[in-house]
């Protein structure tokens, strides 16, 4: 009753929502920010592209597709230049 | 129906804990934190109840630029408070009433409801063809109830003069490094891009001169924040006119068609839409310069509101 | 659509009494701001609320203009609030630096 | 003729647009714009006794879609008040801030607090009302704030901004509330939609309470004196003169023309006692108060005060022409005090200046000194007090017979104890200014005679011209909607 392509959303979907769950639980118990931010960086990452694939996937048209592939590119600059600021905000607020 | 009623359970559940974070949180840092996060939570509850038009417009202005204007006026030394016992007091009591207020407003709001299509918003799909533009919210903002939006191009003007009469801007805090300007060059045009998109967009489907103005303030909060590119220099003679623009925009073709004996911004019906195009791109442009000067905390060039004149002191 | 109404309308209305005395009450200046701000996000949360008309239905738009008209004077209130307070936080800094200086 | 309508809403926005964009050119446009919008408001008020109510419909669409601006003879007169008041506060400000650059940042604010005032009182739309009221208090903020160098005005100024505020924000509930239940904004079509409801009272005291804020009855009073006293003159003229008024405008229309069926007796004496609280208490602190602006301020209180203590006399008033009458006079007492307090702010701005200071105990000599401005502050005085040629006595004299008319002879007290008060703390400010000068105060420069004008005029306006020219003015008023819709 599924076709193919749905079955593999509802795969990418759903290791999207354990990867969000282990990256949550990450956050919550690792120690130190910088370890948080591992996790959290890791989250948007890859979480956010199987979300975006997942459901690329089932767009009417194949421009809507893309269109969620670019919002990925753009969480994967942010998220690069974030875990970068607040490591380096980290590092300085340890240096002080 | 089940599954929309959890999911309408646990956003309300959220909000009202991320509301409690943000008004009894241990310190400022983490209430304003909670704001910011709540206006997040909110945007998504907007598109939630069918309203994507607010949902861009928290985002960008409830969450992003309010945020960012707390986190920017946060003092860097925290003060310890220790409250006494009348204090506790004062606050249970106070706890206690907003809590009798609410069940009292909310037993009135149950009396109300539901509320179904009134006159008002069947009168706004059956004149909407009239207006110009085929989104109705921007129907509502723009042409029915164009009146309110001018006051609050006011609003949002007064706002600013008062900004800017009372100090200069905040200053740039240190520059955030190499990757977050790689970071803002790809951004700043996407933004520009973006906001663009809006405005165009808001005919007919949501957006609109609001929105775009936010997001045009963020690429300068971007920058602002990204401390390392400059922002683009103005005169002061242009900074004014970037200021009025807008709303001298709106009143002027309102006033025009005062001229043809029509009602004081009454469209032409063929001229509608681009008129209202017209409007909303110098409002786009007015919003973007005072949120950002609001958010800049004050005048970036030295000399707010005229240079060097105070020549006639003796009077 | 009876049932999200009246929850988020709720909702709404307990954010707003609750941000609204917290506003009231607050001693620092930016807490009472993130308060006036919270309990005027709550009253939108009502009026969006009642503007709802159901999954399948296009809510009511005059509600969204009007909230749309809020979120705008709440940043520009808010933003001049804390303008007058750093103006305020200047001056006090500068008369307590000028009293250090006299004695 | 509602083009006047469009003008007296548009010209204030155009000139604080024009002020901004031409800083330099601010005191001439700012000297012709008051000019033109007194000229129009007299116009207006001329034109309304033969046509009950003028109205515009904003952008050609039907009240209730669209917003109209509108005015009756009610709001014709406030008009009247704002018009008059701001021409003489306007060139008034031209001399008190000789700083230009002060001038520069005042007038677009001091534009945008006219367009805010001019908007709300031709406003036929509950939500355009709100977005009015925030208009009207972020630019009174902020206009607070120019020129100021103290931490004490800063700290008035931002407190009125939240107060401000917060009352908005319970006005904008009563709003939804009523938008939820009839499903119109529409002021006129909610004159004859709004019954007797949980909603409806819901609405009314959440609507109440956010005005009653900005016109700071008494619980809800404690902003108004540090506000009204730390802001520079010309702007504690507004708003002691105008800013509180309007907002009392609005209640009275919420009262006696929207909620009639919401309103019961026992809400409206409530309403009176707090009043007759604030006419005493706010006396009694303006007694007490050593500086001259803080007595003006707390003077206001009380005198606000007043008008809400009226307020259950009129109601108690079968319908008719007794209540015509005693509505006219409420009108006739809200009008006369917005134009005495505005004189003594002004009066007491020239003093300051040419002082230095507006300590009540130093002010001795100051009568030989500016002998102008003592006389406009004395013709202040008598119009605020009460005395006979002014049109306050003729207001609070018909006032106290319909209250004995109503049966309701305790308001009568309160008036006879707030008035010795009132008397009692002018005559101490005069006693203090027509007292030789102290040894140890330097000599006093001369001030400048055009500082002195404004508040000369508008005295004598509030004292002579309210009195002997009342009886037109009270024809007008009394043409008030309750009457129009019989």
């Amino acid at each position: 009753m599924f076709s193919p392509g749905e079955l593999i959303t509802a795969l990418l979907l759903l290791s999207a929502i354990v990867v969000f769950a282990a990256g949550t639980l990450a956050l919550l118990r690792l120690p130190d920010p910088l370890c948080r931010l591992h996790a959290l960086t890791k989250i948007d990452n890859l979480g956010f592209g199987l979300l975006a694939a997942g459901l690329a996937l089932i767009q009417p048209t194949w421009i809507d597709g893309l269109k969620l592939l670019a919002i990925w590119t753009l969480i994967l600059c942010s998220s690069t230049t974030n875990g970068y600021l607040i490591a380096h905000h980290c590092v300085w607020e340890s240096r002080r | 129906m089940m599954l929309w009623w959890v999911v309408d359970l646990t956003l309300c559940a959220l909000m009202i804990a991320l509301a409690a974070g943000s008004l009894f949180a241990a310190t400022l840092r983490r209430r304003v934190i909670f704001f910011i996060a709540f206006g997040l939570l909110t945007a998504i509850v907007w598109a939630r109840l069918q309203a994507p038009d607010l949902a861009l417009a928290e985002a960008a202005i409830g969450a992003g630029l309010t945020g960012a204007l707390l986190l920017a006026a946060l003092p860097t030394a925290q003060p310890t408070e220790h409250k006494r016992d009348a204090d506790r007091l004062i606050e249970w009591v106070s706890l206690l009433l907003a809590a009798l207020l609410a069940v009292v407003l909310i037993a009135v709001l149950t009396t109300l409801l539901p509320v179904v299509d009134g006159d008002p918003s069947l009168a706004v799909t059956a004149r909407l063809s009239d207006a110009g533009v085929s989104h109705p919210v921007t129907a509502v903002l723009l042409n029915f109830r164009a009146w309110d939006t001018l006051l609050e191009l006011a609003v949002l003007l007064c706002a600013t003069i008062g900004v800017l009469n009372l100090a200069p801007a905040r200053k740039a805090p240190r520059h955030a490094g190499a990757l977050a300007d790689t970071l803002i060059r790809i951004l700043l045009p996407l933004l520009i891009l973006t906001a663009g998109y809006l405005l165009w967009n808001g005919a007919f489907a949501p957006g609109g001169a609001f929105q775009a103005g936010a997001v045009l303030a963020a690429a300068t909060v971007v920058l602002h924040l990204g401390g390392g590119v400059r922002l683009p220099p103005f005169s002061l003679a242009q900074l004014r006119g970037l200021l009025a623009l807008g709303l001298l925009l709106f009143l002027s073709v309102g006033l025009v068609q005062l001229a043809f004996g029509q009602a004081l911004l009454q469209y032409p019906l063929a001229w509608a839409g681009s008129l209202i195009l017209l409007i909303e791109t110098g409002a786009t442009l007015s919003i973007a310069t005072m949120l950002s000067l609001v958010y800049l905390g004050g005048h970036p060039l030295r000399d707010w509101p005229v240079a060097g004149d105070s020549r006639d002191r003796e009077i | 659509m009876e049932q999200a109404q009246l929850m988020f309308a709720a909702t709404g209305a307990l954010i707003f009494v609750f941000g609204l005395v917290a506003g009231l009450r607050d001693d620092s200046l930016l807490g009472r701001i993130i308060a006036i701000n919270i309990s005027g996000v709550g009253l939108f949360l009502l009026l969006v609320a009642l503007a709802y008309r159901g999954l399948c239905q296009a809510a009511d738009p005059i509600p969204h203009a009007l909230v749309l008209t809020g979120i705008v004077v709440a940043v520009a209130a808010s933003g001049l609030a804390i303008a007058i307070g750093r103006k305020l936080d200047e001056l006090r800094n500068s008369s307590h630096r000028r009293e250090g200086d006299s004695s | 003729m509602s083009s006047l309508l469009v003008l007296i809403a548009t010209l204030p926005l155009m000139t604080a647009l024009a002020c901004l964009l031409h800083p330099r050119g601010g005191d001439q446009l700012s000297l012709v714009a008051s000019m033109i919008q007194l000229v129009a408001s007299v116009l207006l008020v001329t034109e309304l006794p033969s046509r009950s109510s003028l109205s515009h419909a904003l952008g050609g669409w039907a009240p209730g879609l669209g917003i109209a601006l509108g005015a009756d003879p009610l709001a014709g007169w406030l008009v009247l008040l704002c018009a008059l008041v701001q021409f003489a506060t306007t060139l008034y400000a031209r001399f008190y801030f000789c700083d230009s650059q002060a001038r520069y940042r005042l007038w677009p604010l001091w534009w945008l607090l006219a367009s805010a005032l001019y908007a709300l009182l031709l406003s036929g739309d509950l939500f355009n009302l709100y977005v009015t009221l925030e208009l009207l208090g972020l630019s009174a903020a902020a206009l607070c704030t120019v020129g100021a160098a103290k931490a004490e005005a800063l700290e008035a100024a931002l407190r009125y901004l939240l107060l401000g505020l917060i009352g908005s924000l319970l006005y904008l509930a009563g709003v939804a509330l009523v938008y939820a239940e009839y499903g119109t904004l529409d002021v006129s079509a909610l004159r004859t939609l709004i019954s007797s409801s949980p909603a409806s009272l819901a609405s009314l005291v959440l609507l109440s309470s956010g005005l009653m804020i900005k016109c700071a009855l008494v619980p809800l009073h404690f902003w108004l004196p540090a506000a009204h006293s730390s802001a520079p003159a010309p702007v504690s003229a507004v708003l002691s003169a105008l800013v509180v008024k309007v907002a009392f405008y609005l209640l009275l229309r919420l009262w006696f023309e929207l909620f009639t069926p919401v309103v019961t007796s026992a809400f409206a004496t409530l309403i009176g006692l707090l009043g007759a609280i604030a006419v005493i208490w706010g006396s009694w602190q303006a007694f007490r108060a050593t500086r001259l602006k803080l007595l003006a301020a707390y003077s206001t209180l009380s005198q606000m005060g007043y008008l809400f203590m009226f307020v259950p006399i009129v109601m108690a008033l079968p319908e008719g022409d007794t209540r015509q009458f005693a509505y006219g006079a409420l009108l006739l007492l809200a009008v006369s005090h917005g134009i005495a307090k505005a004189a003594l702010f002004m009066g007491i701005g020239s003093l300051q200046q040419h002082l230095g200071h507006d300590e009540i105990d130093r002010l001795g000599g100051s009568a030989r000194k500016l002998p102008v401005t003592l006389f406009a502050i004395s013709l202040a005085g008598v119009a605020l007090v009460g005395l006979p040629p002014s049109g306050a006595f003729l207001a609070k004299w018909a006032l106290i017979s319909s209250s004995l008319v109503s049966g309701q002879w305790w308001w009568m007290l309160v008036t006879l104890v707030g008035t010795l008060l009132a008397a009692a703390y002018l005559v101490r400010v005069l006693g203090a200014a027509f007292a030789p000068t102290a040894a140890a105060e330097p000599a006093l420069p001369t001030c400048r005679l055009a500082l002195q004008q404004p508040a000369l005029l508008l005295a004598v306006l509030a004292t002579f011209g309210l009195g002997f020219a009342a009886s037109p003015v009270w024809d007008t008023l009394s043409l008030s909607p309750p009457e129009v819709q019989r």
